[in-house]
């Protein structure tokens, strides 16, 4: 039973035929194991991909903004640019830097990926495609995503360079506000849908997507969640622990080579990560769009495949995030941390008070038309 | 190898300049006996590393100006994949020396030349960088970068239009291309 | 009361410059793009005439030039970037005769700066728009601008070898 | 006027000797120096408290100075003072650092080069060369003997030591060194390979958190010796210098050096060439700004904005290398015109831009001028006062911000500048942002004279006859210009020969800098980019 | 399949990730050495000093409010889950909460504290 016939391309009726096949014919040890095994490379690979994709896409997309063409060299339309970038990169010298802390030096790009790769992990990239599904999982998610700028701090602090050391600093200033904002529009979500765990939190958006349900009060926490998340991933106009014009590398100034290169696979993976929790949580995940009575309508919706649904609203939010990198000037620090804590935060627990409220009230859009 | 193998796009191996340099890197490279097996996988890092070319910007004047109009919209260096300019030596493969070398600068440029990774490359850009140009008889100008690092291609002009820097970035590309990187010792 | 209405106008007003900035980008996203694309353009690529980039010495089917050697151009010349050999010859009648042997030009110390054109009292040497210079050694740089075997135009002849710099 | 600033010097120093060259010029000694300064610049009447030029001279017999002082009210009323030292082991003369802040690069430069120390100067480090440079190379019997300072490649400390000399009340001078930064300074070192430092400029900050505390101005790693190389070249030669000093004002800075040549020599300039020369300048203007803006937005973090302005402002370099063959150093300005006529196609392609830059100014105003972030960055932030702008001597939009009308196009009209109409743009904020818009008006105003120009360019000829050798008379010349980033002046000695005897530019850039350690103590480190940024310096303006 | 082992397989395969690659960097790219190649980066000018001195951060008291709202999300996270069923009584309850925190941060700006110095 290979094909269900009402979603032929679904990757799931694969994994579960898969999973069928392994049990019958081996223990249930081998099963898991070469299941782990395989989940594993399945990541890694995803993980590598999206990443060179995402990469190709920025410097496409950057170009078009700035009416250029961008990479167009190697391979049709410079599709093979971010290969032939990783290839160098892989065998670049990796410089070991005098007087710094060795250990920390060499540990925080583990920090960087490890956090991204334990976020990425829990992302429903479709249905049945999600490695971990913990039932706290916005909470773990908020909580391992914070891991990465552990990474960043202890890049800039043991390299011993001042540049990197101010840029660790900012990044410090950076997270400890904006991991704030990124929580409460999440747990105003939180509110609204009853649960922490992606999978029943999407399946509560069948009908209706959180955006929409909450209408008022969580389209305000989807622009607070997509700038504060925005902020964190250290992209412009956030970038101040990079800040190229004025510490010329920031953070990472002193890193060569793959070390240099894991904190720019990372750097593009958190915007794709941020992109699609903000997917997931507020706009329906990998579900198609759906509406109640018309079923002709989400028979043919239903029809694509729920990962090429979930691409694509991530793709959305990420060329939106580009849109507002490519367009503003960068922040000063005083700048960032003001809009956070006199803007964001009050606007935030306002609106967190304002969804309890909603929620309550039955004033949330399922309540008003009765959507399942 | 051999130097038709080459290929640019847009322009024909035989329409550039110093083919004769090439030639004369491979056949020694013939007469070290270059493994074929490693060569096919040379073949693809080369190709990997010449379309990544990250560029530190070592401007000093006018140069650096018309590399700035390099990648703008006008010409975009981005289509060669060399528009993430890296501004810490340690990230960058190409140190392109735009302007003029003076003795005060001369430790600078040794320093940041020497803190590049592995693989690097010089690209002299402009008359002052070759040879001092302008300003070649004064006291304090350094007669060509090539004294204090070793220089892999030269663009002349005063200033080059980014045109011709392209194309000083497609002679960087073919030297690149014909390099044996497994087992080749290094600098 | 003022620094509350202040802090929402702030925001407010805040909110539509930065939107305003996002209408700029996404209207420039469709334009047109403006990038010009050597080498692909190559064929069709055009720089202008007047451009310098190369000192060529014009020379005729004849193998002939118009140089009679006199080195105004290299004394004009800021840095000593050209270097006028002559050789003297005898002529036919017994006087000796200064002729050029070689036009020495260093393309990289050049400043472009068109002195040693608009001085050359023969119109020997003109500026070409070749951009295409970037080698590998910083001795095929220096070039000789006379061709091997190349000698005097004789004067009856037209004086212009081509056509008069501005 | 004339007769009672005559007076006033006469009654302030009896022994000076007055002389009317082109401009008024007074020889004082080194001692009555300062007290004249102070005089001129003090007295309510004719005030003289803009320091345009300080120039070292190597006379031969003596080591001397030149100060060409003007009012900032009226630019166009000039004084020169003249001092010098025939001590040549170990010259001395009084600083008027006190008097005016410009004065202090000024002075420092003419330590490193002519080996003159001042007395009373607080930071007495050469400017330009190293400390351990052998010899003073403007001085006529410099030794260029390469073997005494061989090139090195060594990568030294810096040390953050400067000597200095004071006079005490009794009048005895005592020499000591003071430290630049204290001991638990966070010194960090911004440039010279810096993305943002437009060039190889070198701050040397020390920083509390992101507030810089103090900035220390390195320059030199860029100085080339043009004034040095200048000495030995005939002056149609010389003119490719100009062009690489700001070679954003390239057609600007020669069509200075051009005219002070032209004045001496009194040839008359065609007035096809004039038509041309001006509005190639003011297209070099256009030009300039366009990257100035470009600079600065890049610097605040805004890379798209930087790419729209160097697109518009590729068309104008279009225009440049059709004209006359180069994109950026042109070469187009010579001693009697232009070198170049222009090209069929000019003024229709000139006339096109002109709308289109329109355009583009109301979408560079939609995209940044009015962004919050930007206005957050650049409003309040970098101010300078009118005497702080007229005391460092900070012209041309910079100068304007602060409410300082000193436009030389305005003050001293040359060329066609007096027949054209246009506005001096001032503003009184004094900050970055001031600085800012008044550069996108510039360029505005620019479009205006070249639209008046443009149509009626005359028939004739675009170069006057000149001799083949070039020889000034015996004399001083001087000659100011406006260039994009302020006054930029040329200061020609003459003794008769084919070569100048001794040639300086006044740079703007170098008024620039200077005032930066003041306007950028207590920014944030994100600001001293922002600021710079605003204040739109070209280092190889500075180190010449 | 249970949570955990799949979360440990996920990290796992990061660190794998990390280690592989550097694995393949240290052993094929090219290495050389020179005296100035590990000093650290600044300009191309020697550092003044060490980068690991007391260094003034603006924001240490933005970190102690941080660390009171994240306090305060960590309780209020379990709390969102279960509004629901808790209804108005939950509302009120932690109604009470927020409104001090929120006091507590009008009063911090009120004082400056928002303010970087």
């Amino acid at each position: 039973m290979i094909l269900n016939y009402s979603q032929p391309l679904e990757i799931s009726n694969l994994t579960s035929w898969f999973d069928q096949y392994l049990r019958s014919n081996l223990s249930e040890f081998w099963t898991l194991l070469i299941e782990f095994v395989l989940v594993g490379i399945f990541l890694l690979a995803a993980y590598a991909v999206i990443a060179l994709i995402l990469i190709y896409a920025e410097r496409k997309i950057t170009a078009f903004f700035q009416a250029r063409l961008g990479p167009n060299r190697v391979g049709k339309w410079g599709l093979l640019q971010s290969v032939a970038d990783m290839i160098k990169i892989l065998l670049k010298e990796i410089i070991r830097i005098n007087r710094s802390d060795r250990f920390l030096f060499f540990a925080a790009p583990f920090f960087m990926i490890v956090a991204s790769m334990l976020t990425f992990g829990a992302i429903p990239f479709g249905k049945g495609l999600q490695a971990i599904d913990f039932n706290i999982g916005v909470l773990y998610v908020t909580a391992v995503s914070s891991l990465g700028i552990i990474g960043v701090l202890l890049a800039g602090w043991s390299s011993n360079n001042k540049y990197s050391m101010i840029g660790a600093m900012r990044s410090g200033a950076q997270f400890i506000s904006y991991e704030l904002s990124s929580g409460f529009a999440l747990m105003t979500i939180v509110v609204l849908a009853g649960t922490m765990q992606f999978s029943q939190m999407i399946e509560g958006q069948r009908f209706c997507w959180n955006i929409f349900n909450g209408h008022i009060s969580s389209i305000i926490a989807f622009v607070i969640y997509l700038i504060s998340g925005h902020a964190e991933t250290n992209r412009g106009p956030f970038d101040l622990p990079e800040a190229e014009s004025e510490l010329t590398a920031g953070y990472h100034t002193e890193y060569s080579g793959l070390q240099f290169g894991f904190y720019y696979l990372a750097e593009y993976l958190n915007m794709f990560i941020i992109a699609s929790i903000a997917t997931t949580v507020f706009l329906g995940g990998y579900l198609p769009i759906q509406i109640q009575g018309w079923d002709a309508f989400n028979g043919i919706m239903g029809y694509i495949p729920s990962y090429v649904w979930f691409f694509s609203k991530t793709g959305f939010l990420i060329f939106l995030s580009l849109w507002v990198r490519w367009s503003f000037p960068r922040l000063r620090i005083d700048q960032l941390l003001n809009l956070e804590w006199k803007y964001l935060l009050p606007i935030n627990l306002v609106n967190l008070l304002l969804m309890v409220i909603l929620v309550l009230t039955g004033l949330t859009l399922k309540n008003l038309f009765g959507i399942l | 190898m051999e130097l038709k193998d080459i290929h640019i796009k847009g322009i024909p191996t035989e329409d550039f300049k110093d083919n004769e340099y090439l030639e004369n890197y491979i056949k020694e490279l013939e007469a070290n006996g270059v493994n074929v097996i490693l060569s096919k996988v040379d073949e693809l890092i080369n190709w990997g590393r010449s379309n990544s070319v990250w560029p530190l910007i070592y401007a000093t004047s006018c140069c650096g100006i018309e590399f700035m109009s390099a990648a703008a919209a006008h010409h975009d260096i981005a289509r060669f994949g060399m528009e993430v300019t890296r501004n810490s030596p340690r990230q960058a493969d190409l140190m392109i020396v735009a302007g003029t070398i003076v003795h005060k600068m001369a430790p600078l440029i040794k320093r940041v030349y020497d803190q590049m990774a592995e693989p690097k490359y010089v690209l002299a850009m402009g008359a002052c960088a070759i040879s001092g140009g302008p300003f070649v008889n004064s006291y304090h100008v350094i007669k060509g970068v090539d004294e204090i690092i070793p220089v892999d291609v030269y663009v002349p002009g005063c200033p080059p239009r980014p045109e011709s820097l392209f194309y000083g970035l497609m002679q960087l590309q073919r030297k690149i291309k014909v390099e044996q990187f497994l087992g080749h010792k290094q600098r | 009361m003022s620094s509350v209405s202040k802090y929402f106008s702030g925001l407010f007003t805040g909110i539509k410059s930065l939107l305003t900035g996002m209408g700029e980008t996404w209207k420039e996203l469709w334009t047109k793009k403006v990038t010009q694309q050597y080498p692909e353009n190559r064929e069709t690529l055009e720089i202008s005439e007047r451009f310098r980039c190369e000192l060529v010495m014009p020379h005729d089917e004849n193998n002939e030039h118009a140089c009679t050697a006199c080195g105004i151009c290299e004394m004009n010349c800021p840095n000593g970037t050209i270097k006028v050999t002559p050789m003297f010859i005898e002529t036919a009648d017994g006087k000796k005769k200064k002729i050029l042997d070689t036009h020495i030009w260093d393309m990289g110390m050049c400043t472009y700066c068109n002195l040693c054109v608009i001085t050359c009292p023969s119109d020997a040497i003109i500026f070409k728009n070749n951009f295409e210079n970037a080698v590998f050694e910083k001795r095929k740089l220096i070039m000789q601008l006379n061709q091997e075997g190349s000698k005097l135009r004789e004067k009856k002849k037209e004086s212009k070898p081509t056509e008069p710099i501005i | 006027m004339m007769e009672k600033i005559k007076k006033l010097i006469l009654d302030t120093v009896a022994e000076a000797v007055i002389e009317e060259k082109q401009k008024l010029t007074v020889t004082v000694e080194p001692k009555k120096l300062h007290l004249l300064v102070q005089t001129l610049r003090d007295n309510k009447t004719h005030s003289f408290d803009y320091l345009v030029n300080l120039t070292g001279v190597d006379r031969g017999e003596e080591l001397g100075v030149d100060y060409l002082l003007c009012s900032s009210a009226d630019l166009s009323k000039e004084v020169v003072l003249k001092t010098g030292t025939s001590d040549r082991e170990n010259p001395l003369l009084y600083s008027i650092t006190d008097l005016f802040e410009t004065a202090h690069f000024n002075e420092r430069e003419v330590f490193a080069l002519l080996g003159i120390r001042f007395i009373n100067n607080p930071d007495m480090r050469k400017f330009f060369l190293n400390a351990d440079w052998v010899g003073y190379p403007l001085r006529k019997d410099y030794d260029p003997n390469p073997e005494l300072n061989p090139v090195s490649i060594e990568s030294k400390d810096m040390v953050d030591i400067a000597p200095r000399i004071l006079e005490t009340s009794d009048g005895k001078l005592v020499e000591e060194f003071v430290n630049i930064f204290e001991d638990d300074d966070y010194i960090i070192n911004i440039g010279p390979q810096h993305p943002s430092t437009h060039g190889v400029m070198h701050f040397r900050t020390s920083l509390d958190g992101e507030i810089v505390k103090k900035i220390d101005v390195h320059s030199g790693y860029i100085h080339r010796g043009i004034e040095k190389l200048s000495e030995s070249l005939t002056y149609p030669q010389i003119l490719h210098f100009t062009d690489r000093l700001d070679y954003l004002s390239a057609n600007i800075n020669r069509h200075a050096l051009c005219m002070c040549v032209e004045k001496a020599i009194d040839i008359e300039v065609p007035e096809r060439a004039q038509y041309i020369r001006v509005i190639m300048d003011e297209l070099t203007r256009i030009d300039s700004h366009l990257l100035a803006w470009s600079a600065m937005t890049h610097d605040l973090g805004a890379t798209t904005a930087f790419i729209y302005g160097m697109r518009e402002r590729e068309i104008i370099l279009d225009i440049f290398d059709k004209t006359c063959g180069g994109r950026l150093i042109i070469n187009q300005n010579v001693i009697g015109g232009v070198m170049f006529d222009i090209y069929a196609d000019f003024q229709k392609d000139v006339k096109a831009f002109i709308p289109y830059m329109r355009k583009k100014l109301i979408e560079y105003d939609r995209f940044f001028s009015h962004n919050v972030i930007a206005l957050g960055r650049t409003q309040g932030v970098g101010f300078m006062s009118k005497d702080e702008a007229i005391s460092y001597a900070v012209t041309g939009p910079a100068g304007r911000a602060s409410d300082w009308s000193c436009d030389i196009r305005k003050h001293i009209p040359y060329s066609l500048y007096n027949q054209v109409e246009f506005k001096e743009i001032l503003r009184k904020e004094g900050d970055a942002y001031a600085r800012y818009l008044n550069r996108l008006d510039e360029i505005e105003e620019s479009l205006h004279i070249i639209e008046q120009l443009i149509d009626n360019i005359p028939q004739g000829d675009f170069c006057a006859k000149t001799k083949a050798i070039i020889k000034l008379p015996e004399g001083e010349y001087y000659e100011r210009v406006e260039a994009a980033k302020g006054e930029f002046g040329v200061f020609i000695e003459s003794r008769g020969d084919k070569f100048p005897y001794r040639l300086k530019f006044r740079s703007p850039s170098m008024a620039l800098v200077s005032a930066m350690p003041l306007i950028c103590q207590g920014e944030k480190i994100a600001d001293l980019i922002g600021i710079g940024g605003s204040m739109d310096y070209v280092i190889p303006d500075i180190d010449r | 399949m249970s949570s955990l082992s799949l979360f440990l397989t996920v990290f796992i395969s990061g660190v794998v990730l990390v280690i592989v690659g550097l694995g393949i960097a240290i052993l094929l790219a090219p290495q050389s050495f020179n005296l100035q190649k590990g000093e650290p980066y600044e300009c191309g000018i020697p550092t003044h000093g060490t980068s690991w001195m007391q260094f003034k951060a603006g924001y240490y008291l933005y970190a102690i409010l941080y660390l009171m709202f994240d306090v305060e999300t960590i309780f209020l996270f379990p709390w969102s889950v279960v509004v629901r069923d808790l209804g108005y009584t939950g509302l009120y309850s932690i109604l009470f909460f927020i409104v001090i925190l929120g006091l507590g941060l009008a009063y911090a700006w009120k004082k400056g504290v928002l303010k970087w110095s």
